[in-house]
């Protein structure tokens, strides 16, 4: 075989004086970097198998080890980067599609740290959430345009019957991650901690397994192109049901869950075949053209007796405001905006890293192109993609959103440490992964705990800005541009994100 | 000339209202606010009198604040295109010692000629189109016998310029303002009008971005960049076109909070879970007082968690809505009833309906 | 009484409670120094059972009727009245084995100290969480 | 004849198995007499004399607690002459009767000490009892003794050489058999612990005897064995074996063998009148067959039997279980249940044996019926749990004995039992 031209990622340094040599890297690593010995006092590590994921450095109980990204040593070339060499090396000898997992990791525009936030000062005074209340309760689902009030006297009798809603807590949903592409006990983690925290997860293109039925007025369920573990009690156990069109990290591409990936637990779950290969088409094939999506949601609908919301999730693409503007007259409830950097389980990385545009920009321009047609309150937006912070909620409710889907960062909270090798299987930290060896590494009551925390941490900060400027319930933030402020855009960018430049007064 | 700047004011406003009808002159009104000098600025004070027109109160009554005088012939174009104008002249004012520069105010009284039905769109329509698309012109009243006269300066001195003391009205309301901003513009100070709507408001709306938007979605243009003018555009939204009532304004304005909804009894739970879920963005966040007046009567609201004073007293047939209790005292020494709004709170009162001072319609304090 | 409670469908196998419990009960109680410099090297209490894909870690369950208290001739082996928990007196432990004969689990170990002594699992001397159950990355053990 | 004396319980012979008895009938009666005669004058743990002569323990009373909370009264240096069973009285040496409500037999073993030339006269001791050790101890001292003689490599004998290696004497350990503690060894095992003695100094004489033991100027000097070796020593010792004490007991009443018959309630054929401990003949659980065990485990565990039904209690003892352990350096030895199956088919043996390790299981069809562990002993408590719980092995057979067996390797359900016992989930 030809010598590979590929070379480490990554450089191991294990400090000798503090190695003790107890083995725990040795046993932690899926990707068999670390080796021990059994006659001496030693670990070696083989570098070239690291993934940078730093489940090592995590346990060592001597913070013997660190893992940093290689100095490759190439001639510095300010065109052909690192990530090139790389690419090419390893396709000129597999000839296959690169692949990878986790969210587009190019250095696009963030436009999330280019928008401020505004506070109170003097003319109105700020609130303390510490000592007076500040709603985050979010309803998503269709609002009607307007009461019909008919009065008897004095006395109002409401005529309109509200359109289903998901109420939310705090403004944050655990987005799509099925089982399958999560372990079994992530998905638990999300499950108990949407329903501890008062808000939902969602179940991926995965079916739902049996054990979280009971959790089901906190999932919201997926119906993907390949229509996995779809059926009745799915899409009636569920709070609301989301119909996905495309993903951000592949629009345009469906999805392909590996046969090996498919136990007996999965292939109960999705329906399939025991080690068949699960693949979603790149489309729907009922779907075609918006006509054809209508009918699906009403399909949904009838078969959901109206009770619930559906949702439309489409990837955010050049056009998208037209499109998301289609799916809410095509009945959506909720319309789901999944920008570029969304993750993914795995997917080619020229599409993750080439294909769609940022979840700001989209949501300004379907949020705004919604309220130019009058037709916002048909659908609550939900956005997602590259979520980081409770700053990003709070720009991305003040930009137009009703409230956002995180993954990565939920995943993040599990322990995830973006190594993007999600789908290779081995994810040393029991997320994306199956094999029962690392999937118990999730332990779910510490994964609950730590997402709960993550999401009550969010939230008072998500109130403490609020209050800072002096509003105490969300509604009165969402969509509310006046209260951000662009820093280093261009006029062209302030005008698609309609946010004025900072400086500027009101 | 025109400033496309939102303005967060402070203020001082305050109201009478006649419950047996009667017309008084502008000179209580001003004395009222006067008081309240502290509370303004000089950067913008402002009237608005009910019942001024008798002899066209069938018609549209439209005070329009020229920049450019040259742009009345646009103005009258449009507003030709539906409506005749009956009469107009331009508003008589009198130069004062603090004010001795003022733009050019015309009122044209019109008859609309369309459906019926829809005039009120019709004149809605004809107002943002003048508003918004013809600089140099700007309708500050569209009510029908009616009026609002406002300015730059302090608005005792607006009241001497327009010669309030000369109008008869059953209903007045007044604003003095403290921009922290100065937009030294005479078509941002208040009241604000629209149709017989007219508001004065002290305070601050965290969600003006929101409401603002909001109201593009029905055809509401917000281009002066006021609280007030958002606040007016709301009540005509809820009351005239969604038929909320006045009483229940406050649990949209001011809406309870979800965990005093969730402990209501049904029906009023439903009730209210529906308007704050529908109204959402009609929500007034941050603090406010805002005075409403509207044929045959006035209310007056504070925010939800009362952030701004607001004091309601009724003495006989007069109802006092203010900023201050000193006030109302002044042109009312003694009074039969005087409380302070609660949070949330809407007190409304109209001509010839007596209600036991405003405990029957207080709705949505909580 | 507290009990170290364990969770075999958490258990990753790492064996950061076997080596704690070894620096816990080591002569210096630093593990760098527990590892490089101290001979003969202590050893933990505990030991971490691994069969295909799972593990659990084991030590002293601190039996309600515990054979090895039963079954010690010195008296050395036995239950602590304040507590429950089952301790071996050092003074007392001849090392007759009786009680590793008798243990169920196999958790109770020879040390060499001045003499050989049985050892086992003491929970850390009745302090608020013992370091298996402190330093169990994946809460497979927990102390309630 | 004397006055007659009445107790509710008799405990006669005051060690192990009657403070256990006396501890469970205090548990069920807390207002009865319970008595205890001894002919002894303290109370102490028998097994733990060689570690006391050996300096390696610090005392030789079990239970620090034994003295304060003594559930019994006792007589201390009262022996017991005469037991009529059926009349339920005793008669003590000094002519006293004792009536009882219920009594147990509780007199241990006597040690096996046969007629060799040379031993009267001193240096020639047997070692069961503490007044053994303390003699015997003083006479190292006195005498400056540096050679021993053990003569029996069995149990007895080889705790014997624990405690005199401690000493830091010189040994020489002779057995009659071709191997070292004879009903718990097998010849393999037998080689490890040779081997371990000589690695302390030890020499071992197997398949040989004392003929004679020689003095000079009275003094014992050496000693003559059957293969007309001669080994100089200054001090000997007799540890061939011990039988149950139940010479006493002739006219009794009670059915004796071996030692004294009793059921399964630890109840002689005597009704009120039980036996526990070295003296009783029990059924070995293994075996099926009526020995007597002599081992602590099982006289802890007659005696807590004897006194629930002594109570009143219906308590059954599950047969006995030879349970052995000695060391040598650094060399462990256990072994428990049968290790020298007969040769007829129906027993199976496993064996790992490595440099410093041997183990060997015994299984007869799907159940472990004896162990062996030298070196590596950590695990044993495991294997004897399933012997004495008699669990199927089939389901694991081929874990048994491999360096990661441990709890892990048995079946689910019985994992999760045995650690459950306590509230714990596995």
């Amino acid at each position: 075989m030809a010598r590979s031209l590929l070379f480490p990622e990554f450089k191991i340094e294990r400090d000798k004086e503090r190695c003790i040599a107890c083995q725990v890297c040795v046993r932690q690593c899926a990707n068999d970097v670390h080796e021990g010995s059994d006659t001496e006092d030693t670990v070696v590590s083989q570098e070239e198998k690291c993934v940078g994921c730093q489940r090592c450095v995590n346990l060592c109980p001597t913070n013997a080890l660190t893992v940093q990204t290689r100095k490759d040593g190439f001639r510095p070339n300010g065109n052909w980067e690192d990530r090139h060499l790389r690419g090419i090396y390893k396709q000129a000898e597999t000839g296959g599609i690169l692949l990878t997992g986790m969210g587009c990791d190019r250095l696009y525009p963030v436009y999330w740290d280019h928008l401020l936030l505004n506070a109170s000062q003097v003319t109105n005074p700020s609130i303390d959430p510490l000592r007076e209340p500040i709603e985050l309760t979010t309803y998503l689902g269709k609002k009607e345009e307007k009461l019909d009030i008919h009065w008897e006297g004095d006395s109002p009798v409401v005529r309109t019957r509200l359109a289903p809603q998901l109420g939310l807590e705090v403004p944050v949903i655990f987005s799509a991650m099925s089982y399958g592409s999560i372990s079994y006990n992530a998905f638990r983690s999300l499950a108990e901690a949407a329903r501890e925290a008062g808000t939902f997860c969602n179940s991926g293109e995965g079916g739902l397994h049996p054990d979280f039925y009971p959790f089901g007025e906190n999932i919201i369920v997926q119906v993907a192109s390949g229509r996995f573990g779809v059926h009745r009690d799915y899409l009636r156990v569920a709070a609301a049901v989301e119909i996905k069109i495309g993903q951000g990290a592949k629009p345009g591409i469906g999805g392909h869950l590996p046969g090996e990936k498919v136990s007996k637990e999965i292939s109960r779950t999705r329906k399939i075949p025991l080690e068949s290969d699960a693949i979603s088409p790149a489309p729907h094939h009922d779907i075609y053209s918006i006509e054809d999506l209508e009918r699906l949601v009403f399909a949904i609908k009838e078969a959901i007796n109206y009770e619930k919301p559906v949702a439309v999730k489409i990837a955010a693409v050049h056009n998208v405001a037209a499109i998301a503007s289609g799916v809410v007259r095509a009945g959506a409830d909720i319309v789901t905006i999944d920008g570029i950097r969304g993750g993914t389980g795995a997917a080619p990385q020229v599409i993750r890293d080439n294909v769609g545009i940022p979840i700001e920009l989209a949501l300004a321009q379907v949020d705004e192109r919604l309220r130019l047609e009058g037709i916002r309150h048909h659908s609550s937006l939900l956005i997602a993609g590259g979520i980081r912070s409770s700053a990003d909620v709070i720009k991305a409710i003040a930009l137009g959103a009703d409230a956002v889907y995180v993954g990565t960062a939920a995943l993040v909270g599990l322990g995830c440490h973006l190594c993007q090798k999600c789908y290779t299987g081995k994810c040393n930290w029991g997320i994306a992964t199956q094999d029962p060896v690392l999937t118990k590494r999730l332990n779910p009551n510490i994964g609950r705990r730590r997402l709960v925390n993550l999401l009550r941490a969010w939230a008072f900060e998500i109130k403490e800005m609020l209050g800072g400027m002096g509003v105490n319930a969300i509604e009165s933030l969402r969509g509310n541009r006046e209260h951000l402020r662009a820093v280093g855009l261009s006029r062209e960018e302030c005008s698609v994100l309609g946010v004025k430049a900072a400086g500027e007064g009101w | 000339m025109r400033d496309p700047f939102r303005i967060p004011s402070g203020c001082a406003v305050s109201g009478i209202l006649n419950l047996d009808g009667t017309h008084v002159s502008g000179e209580k009104i001003i004395r009222s606010i006067e008081v309240m000098h502290e509370r303004s600025n000089g950067l913008g004070g402002g009237f608005a009198a009910y019942g001024i027109y008798p002899e066209y109160a069938e018609l549209y009554a439209f005070h329009v604040l020229y920049d450019d005088p040259l742009t009345a012939k646009d103005v009258e174009a449009i507003l030709k295109r539906s409506c005749t104008i009956e009469h107009s002249e331009e508003i008589p004012c009198k130069e004062t010692e603090n004010i001795q520069n003022w733009p050019v105010f015309k009122r044209y009284f019109l008859r609309y000629r369309g459906r019926s039905d829809c005039e009120d769109d019709e004149v809605v329509r004809m107002v943002m189109e003048v508003n918004s698309g013809i600089h140099g012109a700007y309708i500050v009243s569209s009510g029908k016998n009616m009026g609002v006269f406002k300015g730059v300066g302090y608005p005792e001195d607006i009241g001497k310029l327009f010669q309030l003391e000369e109008y008869q009205g059953y209903c007045w309301i007044a604003h003095g303002r403290f921009p922290t901003n100065s937009a030294g513009w005479w078509g941002g100070a208040h009241p604000f009008g629209l149709l017989s709507w007219s508001v004065v408001h002290n305070g601050e709306i965290s969600s003006y971005g929101i409401n603002r938007r909001y109201l593009q979605n029905f055809g509401y243009v917000c281009n002066l960049q006021t609280d007030t003018e958002v606040i007016t555009y709301l009540v005509d939204l809820l009351v005239r076109k969604h038929n909320i009532r006045i009483p229940y304004l406050g649990a949209v304005f001011a809406s309870p909070f979800w965990e005093q909804i969730e402990k209501m009894e049904e029906p009023k739970k439903e009730f209210f879970t529906s308007l704050r879920t529908i109204y959402g963005g009609a929500l007034l966040n941050g603090p406010f007082s805002i005075i409403v007046g509207f044929p045959g009567g006035m209310f007056g609201m504070v925010d939800r968690i009362k952030l701004r004073p607001m004091l309601a007293a009724w003495k006989d047939s007069t109802f006092f809505l203010s900023s201050e209790e000193c006030a109302i005292r002044e042109i009312a020494p003694s009074l039969d009833r005087l409380v302070a709004l609660r949070a949330g709170e809407v007190i409304s009162e109209r001509v010839g309906e007596r209600n036991s001072h405003g405990q029957k319609l207080t709705v949505s304090g909580v | 009484m507290k009990h170290i409670k364990i969770h075999e469908e958490y258990c990753i196998g790492c064996r950061l409670c076997e080596i704690n419990c070894l620096v816990k009960h080591s002569h210096t109680g630093k593990i760098i120094k527990a590892f490089k410099e101290e001979s003969p090297r202590a050893f933990p209490r505990i030991r971490v059972e691994e069969e295909g894909c799972l593990s659990f870690a084991l030590q002293c369950r601190h039996c309600e009727d515990a054979p090895c208290v039963e079954n010690c001739m010195t008296g050395a082996m036995r239950r602590d009245k304040e507590n429950a928990t089952v301790l071996c007196d050092e003074e007392k432990c001849v090392g007759c084995w009786m009680c590793i004969m008798s243990c169920p689990c196999g958790v109770i170990k020879r040390e060499k100290k001045t003499r050989r002594i049985a050892s086992k699992c003491d929970l850390c001397g009745g302090v608020d969480e013992p370091v298996c159950v402190a330093h169990c990355p994946n809460e497979a053990l927990t102390y309630e | 004849m004397s006055e007659t004396l009445r107790t509710d319980y008799l405990l006669i012979g005051f060690s192990v198995s009657s403070w256990f008895a006396a501890c469970a009938l205090r548990e069920e009666d807390s207002s009865g007499r319970i008595l205890a005669v001894t002919e002894e004058d303290r109370v102490y743990s028998r097994p733990l004399l060689s570690y006391v002569l050996g300096n390696r323990s610090n005392g030789m009373t079990y239970f620090g607690d034994v003295v304060s909370e003594n559930p019994a009264e006792v007589w201390w240096n009262c022996a017991v002459e005469k037991l009529d069973g059926p009349g339920k009285w005793v008669e003590l040496a000094d002519g006293r009767r004792v009536a009882f409500g219920k009594a147990l037999v509780a007199t241990g073993g006597v040690p096996v000490f046969p007629p060799i030339p040379g031993a009267e006269g001193g240096g020639v001791f047997t070692f069961t009892r503490v007044d053994d050790m303390e003699r015997m101890a003083a006479y190292i001292d006195q005498h400056d003794v540096e050679d021993i003689l053990v003569l029996g490599g069995g149990f007895i004998g080889l705790k014997t050489c624990e405690a005199l290696i401690a000493l830091n004497k010189r040994i020489t350990l002779v057995e009659l058999a071709p191997r070292l503690l004879i009903n718990m060894m097998d010849q393999t095992g037998s080689r490890y612990l040779e081997k371990a003695l000589l690695k302390e100094g030890v020499e071992v004489v197997l398949e040989d005897t004392v003929e004679r033991f020689e003095r000079k100027e009275n003094e014992l000097c050496s000693s003559v064995l059957k293969s007309g070796r001669s080994l100089p020593h200054r001090l000997a010792v007799v540890a061939i074996g011990v039988r149950p004490n139940i010479s006493w007991l002739a006219g009794s009443g009670l059915q004796v063998n071996r030692g004294v018959l009793v059921n399964a309630h630890q109840e002689t054929s005597c009704p009120g009148v039980f036996a526990a401990g070295d003296v009783a003949e029990t059924m070995n659980m293994i075996t099926g067959e009526r020995s007597v065990v002599a081992v602590w485990p099982e006289a802890v565990a007659q005696g807590k039997v004897a006194g629930k039904n002594m109570a009143g209690k219906h308590k059954t003892y599950q047969g006995s279980l030879p349970l052995n352990a000695v060391e040598v350096g650094e060399t462990a030895i256990v072994s428990a249940g049968l290790v020298n199956p007969p040769d007829n088919g129906t027993y199976v043996t496993i064996i790992r044996e490595e440099r410093d390790v041997y183990q060997k299981l015994v299984l007869k069809e799907d159940r472990i019926v004896g162990l062996i562990f030298v070196g590596d002993i950590e695990k044993a408590g495991i294997y004897v749990h399933l012997i004495r719980h008699r669990i199927p092995v089939d389901s694991f057979r081929e874990k048994l004995l491999q360096p990661d067996f441990g709890i892990i390797s048995l079946p689910l359900n019985f994992r999760k039992h045995m650690v459950e016992g306590a509230g714990i989930e596995v």
